[in-house]
């Protein structure tokens, strides 16, 4: 089983599956309440230095509220796994990102992301270590199997491998080349989610994006939910568990915690709101404006929220369909 | 040449869409290829399996996703599963067709849409692969949809995101990519053009309405194969044209 | 990367998953109607000499209408893959078995499997290649991941392992020695769920088992359902839906289908039922005496439940207690 | 020796029992294991986390189940997956203990569920590894519940199915086993074994109520260490019994 080719990015946090076991070995298992604030699990959970990632798929379903509270607390040097759209470029646009195992940071139909832009081109991120998007999730999975690598054919052939720090080998089976991707442990995971119980045991309707692969590779895990419920309604249910509560570490109650993302059948995402940040993030100070506003002046979500206002909310409710 | 009674992007959704078929499983990304695919399903492929990177598969295409997603991507669909569960079916050979973009596209279909420059010290950071490399990878046949001018069509990509044919016959194969993959079709403003089955460059097949094959060539920055027979596309039809306007995109957001 | 150690086990199903591809290519992607019965689903898709695999766990679930049909159309040379309780005991005591992928053949409880002993002594089965419970399900896994093989810390050290088809290598990103199982890709797979529409797309309630990975790991695909239900069903609960349609080659309306196996929420194991074989297993005369009764003897799945009775199977029913 | 008012299942199911932690995860398989662990949940440890290997984890264990997969397995559970979500939770190491049984053991815990003689001709062929070599592999402490003679307490098993520690210290590790995992206790009629820390040969710790330490090495058919000081374990009480008769088993399917 040769090795024929290994990609020239760095390993930004190697698959060290032992020391990811015993990490896990000391979590407890206890149900404990572990209902928070954005601000206290945030500051409990997060530090300067951490290799974070967050769950979502473009803007739905986004944890925006725990991230905005990175932004606020300053949480920096951070290493961020990127599929992202709104909420990396909060973080790019606070300049706390220090590198990025990268695979989409964009704003979908807006076009690029100008903060990545200027982040990258100026030098300010010192890694951008390539992936594709499922390469990515795949580095998830593999560690949420507790095994160093997984193999796949995706990402073979090109500069995404060349510049990734994957590996190609031959196929001890096959005698064909396969790239294998690294597992990516995260030290802190944040996901939102439509319901969670007070020990973190969470539900997610609809699809789900990378939400179980993401929550069983990270190491601390931060929960936001629309709603917190009765752990009997989980116990009813317990084939819509796809987040157990032994693998999270704070459970933070966040309405519209997606905003202005979108929560499928709670809310759509903030179009104007959404807009507004492309036209604000075209420019430095713009950019800085709009984080003043929406994230440094505002003590904590609920201020957000108030500033946002009902009234908005309530529209953002009301343009979702019946099923 | 007289006056269009559509836009560039009308014309691309069309020509994108008749490449649609019934029963055929289709990897749908954002902007033109869920217009595209969602023209499809109302007109001559009701029953084309839309499939969403982020788990979204047999939805009906009814309103407009404006991310990939969102719950349009599995509004009345067949399943809603995740990520690795989608690309996962496309690397077991499920899928049939997939959508591409990018910013640069080379005679073998290679696509980047991670920088302008060098990677380490760009001149323009771009998005990155996203769901490209995995699409491209896997996928059975892709179909690039693209701006034409000699900026994106170019004899070297910067940096190849996504594989196309790599360098030629057999590559692909010896990277280890699935045999029998690869690009299908490009769509241009301009034309469509498909790959030589041997040499598997890109070759000229059907120009776009009121385009001349010496235009398309001028606006492609390396030498484009043409194919014996170059057809000229038929405009979008009114019907074409009435379903994308008053079904597809009613609130005019692409269009 | 260096390989460690081979497993001296016969590689009964090669991964080749350009083949795979290739089969599943040529799968119609069209709604069609593949609603039939026992008998014409094992005729069409069930070869002599092909290798099938059943999902279930111990008696739960169990696909035992379609298997009493391959005994009573006497499909044999089979490679199986083995983790069974009584559904595989049928196809031994049939004699139907060539070769298996074996984890697991017993009567839990009630201990070994007097018809895997014979079989497997008397060196009828010529090869019995030995692997973990989740080995066998990892390397369903890999298939339904179209990759050629897996990583895994199990079987390490073992003579589980040397008796496989694994490899050990020496892992190219921590050096350490780590598993290889090869993808293990089904001719023909078994599943029974709740309820499926006549597309083929499947909900299970409860555990789900190994049937997502079965399902996509299948080349062919059997499905019995103990309720057809209408597709608008499907289209309200996508995200109930484990299998989609295009993995199915054939649905088979089996009320009952798991009998005497149970199907958690709709009715319980028939335990003297089970007993009865686990007797009549003990020796070879009173085996082949209870295939008789209930499988040759029998035409088709209504004939077998009107053998057991409508009373028996209303008090299987009756059994199940209110969630 | 006066009459005892239990049976030997009895015993080996308190014995099991009184080893499980409250707030801790234990991976329960078939019999004993469920018995010990509803026992527990019912008296010491009504937080004691069981994991089923096809998916049930928290259960309340009220009624007992016959087999690993059926409803009793996920009932009131806190989630209900499938085996490789669970094999892989413990796979990371979330899995603190973990039950194991065999037709043969040996000194360093190695077990054998797989043949009696020759793998390829074999005497008597026995279930196979199941979940056995899962569990063995990368729980954090196993416990192996056996009966006790020297038939299956063996110098050297026929099959090694389950890790234990293999040839001795590192030998898991150099394996490649996850480090820090391994045999924890064994569980029989006639006594309660551990292992030695350096040596990793297992050693007498406990011995049942009533019997002699040389009656233990008298059905051992390797030589057993025998800690400093053996304990004699006390008969099950009062309390386990009632729980256990008229709670966890009150049909009397296993007892």
């Amino acid at each position: 089983m040769n090795v024929l080719e290994e990609g020239l990015g760095k390993m930004l946090q190697p698959p060290d599956v032992n020391a990811f076991r015993e990490f896990n070995r000391q979590k407890p298992r206890a149900l404990i309440d572990k209902r928070m604030t954005e601000e206290e699990a945030v500051s409990k959970f997060v530090h300067d230095g951490d290799y974070i990632g967050t769950e979502l798929y473009g803007t739905v379903r986004c944890p925006q509220s725990l991230v905005n509270e990175v932004v606020r607390q300053g949480k920096k040097d951070l290493y961020v796994a990127g599929q992202g759209v709104f909420e990396l470029d909060m973080l790019l646009a606070a300049g706390l990102v220090k590198a990025l195992d990268h695979t989409y940071i964009g704003l979908e139909v807006y076009g690029i992301s100008n903060c990545l832009r200027r982040e990258v081109e100026s030098g300010r991120i010192e890694h951008c270590v390539e992936w594709s998007n499922a390469g990515i999730a795949w580095r998830f999975k593999a560690a949420a199997m507790g095994i160093p690598f997984i193999p796949t054919r995706s990402m073979l052939g090109t500069d995404t491998l060349k510049y990734s720090a994957a590996k190609v080998v031959e196929c001890p089976f096959t005698g064909d080349p396969i790239a294998l991707l690294p597992a990516l442990i995260l030290d802190v995971g944040m996901i939102h989610v439509h319901r969670a119980d007070k020990y973190g045991n969470a539900q997610i309707d609809g699809i789900s994006g990378f939400a179980f692969e993401l929550a069983r590779a990270s190491k601390r895990l931060l929960i936001s939910a629309e709603e917190i419920i009765p752990t009997e309604e989980i116990k009813a249910h317990p084939d819509r568990t796809i987040i157990p509560y032994y693998l999270v570490d704070a459970v933070v109650h966040a309405p519209f915690g997606s905003h202005p993302g979108e929560m499928c059948y709670v809310y759509e995402r903030d179009e104007p709101h959404i807009r507004s940040w492309v036209e604000a993030s075209k420019d430095v100070e713009t950019t800085q404006a709009y984080l003043q506003k929406y994230i440094y002046d505002v003590k904590d979500h609920q201020e957000y929220l108030d500033l946002i206002g009902q009234e908005r909310l309530q529209e953002l409710q009301d343009m979702v369909p019946e099923v | 040449m007289t006056e269009k009674n559509y836009n560039p992007s009308e014309l691309l959704i069309c020509t994108a869409s008749r490449l649609m078929e019934d029963d055929t499983t289709a990897f749908i990304g954002t902007g033109i290829p869920m217009l595209a695919a969602a023209l499809a399903q109302k007109r001559h492929a009701p029953n084309l399996i839309s499939i969403f990177e982020f788990g979204g598969t047999g939805a009906v295409l009814e309103d407009l996703p404006l991310a990939v997603g969102e719950r349009r991507t599995f509004h009345r669909a067949l399943a809603a599963s995740g990520i690795t569960d989608i690309v996962e079916t496309a690397q077991r050979g499920f899928v049939d067709y997939g959508f591409l973009g990018g910013a640069q596209i080379d005679p073998y279909g290679n696509l980047n849409s991670t920088v302008i420059g060098d990677h380490d010290n760009p001149k323009v950071r771009l998005p990155g692969s996203g769901g490209g490399n995995d699409v491209g990878s896997h996928c059975w046949q892709t179909i690039a949809i693209m701006r034409h001018d000699k900026r994106r069509f170019v004899e070297k990509v910067d940096f190849i995101t996504t594989p196309g044919y790599l360098t030629g016959p057999n590559a692909r194969e010896e990277a280890g990519l699935p045999p029998g993959t690869g690009p299908y079709r490009v769509v241009t403003t301009l034309a469509v053009m498909g790959y030589h089955p041997q040499s598997k460059r890109m070759m000229l097949l059907a120009t776009q309405p009121g385009i001349s094959v010496d235009a398309v060539l001028e606006n492609t920055g390396f030498k484009l194969l043409v194919a014996d027979e170059v057809v000229e596309n038929p405009p979008p039809s009114e019907d074409e044209l009435r379903i994308l306007r008053e079904e597809v995109d009613k609130e005019k957001f692409y269009i």
